[in-house]
């Protein structure tokens, strides 16, 4: 039985309302879970942009000379494996879904706390495995696992890692989980499914994907494992396997994975856009199907991986076809994004200009898709630096952007202050220029042919221009992550008190304090409007300072 | 084929740049012209679904020349024409070695005439690798355990890089090369330098030192099928299925005899799996395709300069 | 699950110890609960389907050595097994109308049977696994699965691929087993509170959606069955 | 919603069943069937798993259709994974 804190003529939020270290690790309350996530995420995503510099840093010259050979391979595997599995994936839902979801429903909370609490326990014990890993000299299997290379031939800390990601893939399974259960059961009187913000939607289709393609990552990794204790064969030619079936079920998992990335962040977007436009999103009916047809699409595509991995034609043919199909509705998302802003009433705050960069970088990380698969063309630029292009501008220039877009919009509604306009579009814009200048030269690279994961080119010397200017964009995008950061932090102490709803924005989450009290709501809530209702609120942004 | 892949690539680039320019043409153009200012409101429009249905079919259509175009190529990629030279290719960490059928061997290194098909037919003695030539715009994993084809028609001499594309341990950067393209007159001459004995001659040798030919003899009497014309013809299989004699069916069937017997043979054959090499094995493979480009039954057959266009 | 209210300075008790602070009825509380287990189960269908694909896979490559393969393995153990294991959810399945009525008794007696059929399953399984182990036929390095293939007594088997059937095996009925022991764990925390007279007509959600679970493994098991003992055996 | 309690009789008689399908799955194993044992031996287990979602697990008396939608769309995506990765396993010999 915690007392409760608050000091006298203080309102009580679920910030104050218990002190100590218990009550924060052994709290049920999901805002305070977001937060503990919040901490875990920003660690390995500077961790992981730690080894994504020395790579760069590798890179700027042709030859081998800053690493050697093996730490280079431990870097990019590294990188990989940390910011994809303990950053891409938790960082959306499990802070900004995790903390927003039950407010913007008018629940209390998840329909299950200590599951909640319990899979941020599952993403730290996955993260401190990641770290012995990294720690005892770390692993050069290349963040994909593939076989019999990772199996048989490297005496790197294999097993720690596959168990690492295997723990934090059961995290992921159990947010799924919390999410679906409580969109279906939690809901507040009213709270129909045409009137759930897109934000929830994205995480409904996301779920969908984190259960059942999740546990098929976790077969596979338990698989190498054994593979490499015991050396079964399974994935072994030399023993009668067949290393592309890992590559199947890996994949299985890991092409919907990219889905469980951009969804929520295609959720975030969709709420800045239509908040500064002042406007209802542009056909939220197709918006929703379009997140739901990505999650279910998602699942038909992922052997456009392998078509000179030694797959039938048949099937390369099929895969190819089938990826155009999960194009479709990502086009009608950006289509539909620069509709709402038609006609709206626009203004351009931090959150607004993170989500313009999102369309615009979204858009050329689809479309670069695009060429990917093509089987003609895919097949010169598959495991060259235009993948490696491709995919960053999806993940980081798509999945990042809105992650900090969606951080500076609701920051005042989880730290209950604002933080610095000026230095927030200062950030914003450094973050679009360094991300452009690190990335899109390596679209050239690899037309050119620089094959991905080389640590020295010096037989190449005509890649190192491109490969300059990428190291130059990269600092400056480090710099334009360090800065939210800092002031992040800063405001925490001296920004200015944010008001309950800082844009005059539309959503359950407005109309609670901010920051949220303990349980939300102090009467359940009864819902009687649609989704971005911008004509009823007659107030437009207020004028940054 | 790199310039079909290059078409291609301007295509979409072109296609992509276009719809690109056209959002963020839109994107700055609404953001300008809607910005917030005294007296002017958002007009709240719900959607349109014949908007959504023409900025969803418009682009299927496109995606699916995008498609279309990309499987033919694609299509072509995986067939090499008949009468391609053959390079028998063993990747390991982390070097190439490749075989010509006039019994050259180079490593890291391959010697190709200009205007020549080449077909590479690969397979790894480790880990999977990735034989990548960016110049020729091809690239095919090679594999553990089985034979993966790539072919490319070199039009221009010259030296052109050869990476391996599939991370494969330490020296993965370090496993690079280079296709030399040469006039064929000089490639005559480069050829002319060894004085090695053809693949198929060699396969042929081993054929017989191995035992081989006591059962799969050149008439119908052997115990085991006769092999002569067998390469790239269907065989029915004991269980009914039937499959076409490739360079894989060929290699499984010494590897592991037993995996696909042919319809009224008996499964006598013992299995050759960790008793003959890489090299051994291309030599055989190469040997028993040789035999199938001889219609009268002889062997020892030369290489594929006298091989004819085989009509199936 | 077990539960103990969460009370708050600014939160009223509800009348129903078990109901938690967040739900607003019984109902929602119990619908939250079922749905939950639910998609638990779809994800468990995901899990063991990766180690369906790869028994597809090369049962199809491999099908004459997974014959030989299945046909060592002791068919007799494994159909009692697979009633047993239906036994239990028999049992299971009582234990849940049994609580529905309110017969306490009933619930621990059908619990406690359960517990004792699940025992009896790992137990065969123990015996199954010793006999394979005597036999020298678990993967590694003395691996040694001598003889023909089912339908053809000239073709020897291949030691690599029969060693891939019995990795499978052995992963596969593994896994299962592992998926007993935690169901046995569930219901003798359940059996504890059941014989405290926990569970009743207005609430029995922790009996039915352990039961729920534990009729998932015993469905798991109906396929493994016929899958791994039941290979072209006519032959 | 009233919570459906099923008779003793019935929950005897799905028993009784599944018993009947272990033994009977067991003796179709014996008979040659070529192609057809794998589909037979198949086809019971899901007759068998069928009866223990609906009668033991309650499904047929679920009072919403969601927990339906579950189960179809975990058995859906099994089809995808299992389908599409054989796409690959079945065609890679034909040329």
């Amino acid at each position: 039985m915690a007392t409760a804190a608050v000091q006298p003529g203080e309102r009580e939020t679920y910030l104050n309302h218990q002190y100590g270290i218990k009550s924060w690790l052994l709290t049920v309350d999901h805002k305070r879970i977001a937060l503990l996530y919040l901490m875990g995420i920003t660690f390995f995503f500077f961790i992981g942009g730690f080894f994504a510099l020395l790579i760069r840093l590798e890179l700027l010259t042709p030859a081998g000379d800053l690493v050697q050979a093996d730490t280079y391979n431990k870097l990019f595997t590294m990188h990989g494996q940390v910011m994809v599995f303990f950053f891409l994936i938790p960082a959306v839902p499990a802070v900004l879904g995790n903390f927003l979801i039950p407010i913007m429903i008018g629940a209390k909370d998840l329909a299950f706390p200590r599951i909640n609490l319990l899979s941020w326990y599952l993403y730290m014990i996955g993260g401190v495995l990641m770290l012995y890993t990294i720690i005892n000299g770390g692993v050069d299997t290349g963040w994909t696992f593939y076989t019999p290379l990772s199996t048989e031939f490297l005496n790197t800390h294999v097993i720690t890692a596959g168990l690492a990601i295997f723990v934090a893939g059961f995290s992921s399974i159990l947010t799924g989980l919390n999410f679906v259960v409580t969109t279906h059961r939690m809901r507040a009187p009213g709270m129909t499914w045409s009137r759930l913000p897109l934000f929830v939607w994205a995480h409904y289709a996301t779920s969908i994907i984190q259960l059942l393609g999740t546990p098929v990552l976790a077969i596979t990794l338990l698989l190498v494992v054994c593979e490499r204790l015991f050396h079964l064969g399974i994935f072994n030619p030399a023993l009668g396997g067949d290393p592309l079936l890992f590559q199947h079920l890996f994949w299985f998992y890991s092409h919907p994975a990219v889905y469980i990335m951009i969804l929520p962040g295609m959720g975030i977007v969709s709420e800045i856009v239509c908040c500064f436009s002042r406007k209802r999103i542009f056909g939220y009916q197709a918006m929703a199907l379009a997140l739901l047809g990505i999650a279910v699409v998602g699942f038909l595509v992922w052997a456009h991986h392998m078509f000179v991995a030694g797959i039938s034609l048949y099937a390369a043919l099929i895969f190819s076809l089938l990826s155009y199909f999960v194009a479709v509705p990502s086009a009608i998302k950006v289509f539909n994004w620069t509709a709402t802003m038609y006609n709206g009433s626009i203004s351009y705050q931090t959150p607004m200009l993170y989500a313009f960069g999102f369309v615009g970088l979204f858009t050329i990380g689809g479309l670069t898709g695009l060429f990917l698969a093509s089987l003609g063309i895919d097949v010169h630029v598959t495991d060259t630096y235009f993948v490696v292009a491709h995919f960053h501008y999806i993940m980081v220039g798509g999945m990042v952007m809105a992650y900090l877009g969606g951080m500076h919009f609701w920051w005042p509604k989880i730290s209950g202050r604002m933080y610095p306009e000026g230095w927030g579009r200062l950030a914003a814009l450094l973050v679009f220029v360094g991300f452009n200048l690190t990335f899109f030269p390596q679209f050239i690279l690899g037309y050119m042919g620089m094959p991905r994961r080389y640590w020295d080119y010096s037989h190449s010397p005509e890649f190192q221009i491109l490969n300059v200017l990428s190291t130059a964009g990269a600092t400056i995008l480090a710099v334009g992550y360090l800065l939210p950061m800092i002031y992040f932090l800063w405001s925490m102490r001296y920004g200015k008190p944010a008001p309950a709803n800082p844009w005059n924005a539309a959503g359950l989450e407005w109309m609670v304090p901010s920051p949220p009290p303990t349980f939300n709501f102090d009467e359940e809530p009864v819902v009687t409007w649609e989704a971005y209702n911008y004509d009823e609120i007659k107030e437009e942004v207020p004028v940054a300072q | 084929m790199a310039n079909n892949v290059d078409a291609l690539y301007i295509f979409l680039l072109t296609v992509s740049a276009l719809m690109t320019i056209s959002i963020f043409t839109m994107i700055i153009f609404f953001a300008i012209r809607f910005r917030k200012r005294a007296g002017h409101q958002a007009e709240q429009i719900q959607g349109s679904h014949a908007l959504e249905i023409t900025w969803s079919v418009i682009p299927f259509c496109v995606f699916m020349v995008f498609f279309g175009w990309g499987a033919l190529i694609y299509f072509k990629e995986r067939k090499p024409p008949d009468n391609s030279a053959e390079v028998y290719t063993v990747a390991k960490q982390w070097m190439w070695k490749f075989e010509h059928m006039e019994g050259q061997r180079e490593i890291n290194e391959l010697h190709v005439p200009v205007g020549r098909d080449v077909k590479m037919i690969m397979t790894s003695q480790d880990v999977i690798h990735s034989f990548y030539v960016p110049a020729f715009r091809i690239k095919q994993d090679v594999l553990p355990g089985r034979y993966t084809v790539a072919w490319f028609h070199p039009t221009k001499p010259g030296t052109y890089h050869l990476f391996c594309a599939e991370y494969c341990g330490t020296s993965h950067s370090g496993m690079v090369g280079s296709v030399v393209v040469m006039e064929p007159r000089d490639y005559e001459a480069w050829m002319g330098g060894g004085g090695n004995q053809p693949l198929a001659v060699t396969g042929e040798r081993l054929f017989s030192e191995l035992g081989c030919v006591t059962c799969h003899r050149s008439d119908t009497q052997g115990r085991g099928p006769n092999l002569v014309g067998l390469f790239n013809k269907p065989v029915l299989l004991e269980d009914g299925r039937t499959v076409t004699a490739d360079e894989n069916y060929i290699r499984e069937s010494i590897l592991q005899p037993a995996a696909k017997i042919v319809n009224g043979y008996k499964p006598i054959m013992p299995t050759f799996q960790g008793q003959i090499s890489d090299e051994q094995l291309n030599a055989l493979v190469a040997y028993v395709k040789s035999l199938g480009q001889q219609p009268t039954g002889q062997t020892g057959g030369r290489n594929m300069a006298t091989a004819t266009p085989k009509t199936q | 699950m077990p539960n103990s209210p969460v009370a708050t300075a600014n939160h009223e008790a509800h009348d129903n110890p078990a109901l938690l602070h967040h739900f607003a009825s019984e109902q929602q509380q119990k619908d939250a609960a079922s749905l939950g287990m639910w998609v638990f189960l779809a994800t468990e269908i995901m899990f063991f389907g990766g180690m369906f694909c790869a028994y597809l896979v090369y049962r199809y490559w491999y099908f004459g050595d997974f014959g030989a393969g299945s046909q060592s393995l002791n068919v007799v153990l494994g159909g009692t097994n697979t009633a047993v294991l239906i036994c239990s959810s028999l049992t299971v399945a009582l234990a849940v109308r049994a609580a529905q009525l309110g017969k306490q008794t009933t619930v621990v007696v059908c619990l406690i049977l359960t517990m004792l059929f699940g025992v009896v399953f790992l137990g065969i399984k123990g015996v199954e696994y010793h006999d394979k182990f005597v036999e020298h036929h678990v993967p590694g390095a003395s691996f040694h699965f001598p003889g023909h293939i089912p339908s053809h007594p000239d073709i020897p088997i291949n030691q690599q691929h029969a060693q891939i059937f019995f990795s499978l095996y052995f992963i596969m009925t593994g896994l299962h087993a592992l998926h007993m022991i935690v169901g046995l764990g569930l219901f003798a925390v359940i059996t504890y509170y059941a014989m405290r007279k926990r569970y009743g007509p207005h609430y029995c959600t922790p009996v039915e959606i352990a039961g729920l679970y534990w009729h998932f493994v015993d469905i798991i098991w109906i396929y493994l069955f016929p899958l791994l003992y039941l290979i072209d055996r006519h032959k | 919603m009233s919570e459906h309690v099923s008779s003793l009789k019935l929950y005897i008689g799905i028993w009784l069943a599944l018993l009947a399908g272990t033994l009977l799955t067991v003796i179709a194993a014996g008979i040659d069937l070529g192609p057809f044992n794998a589909v037979v031996a198949l086809t019971i287990a899901t007759i068998k798993a069928t009866l223990v979602v609906l009668f033991f697990m309650h499904v047929k008396y679920a009072h919403e259709k969601l927990t339906k939608v579950v189960i179809i769309s975990a058995l859906f995506w099994l089809a995808i994974l299992l389908a599409l990765s054989m796409a690959d396993y079945t065609t890679r010999l034909w040329s």
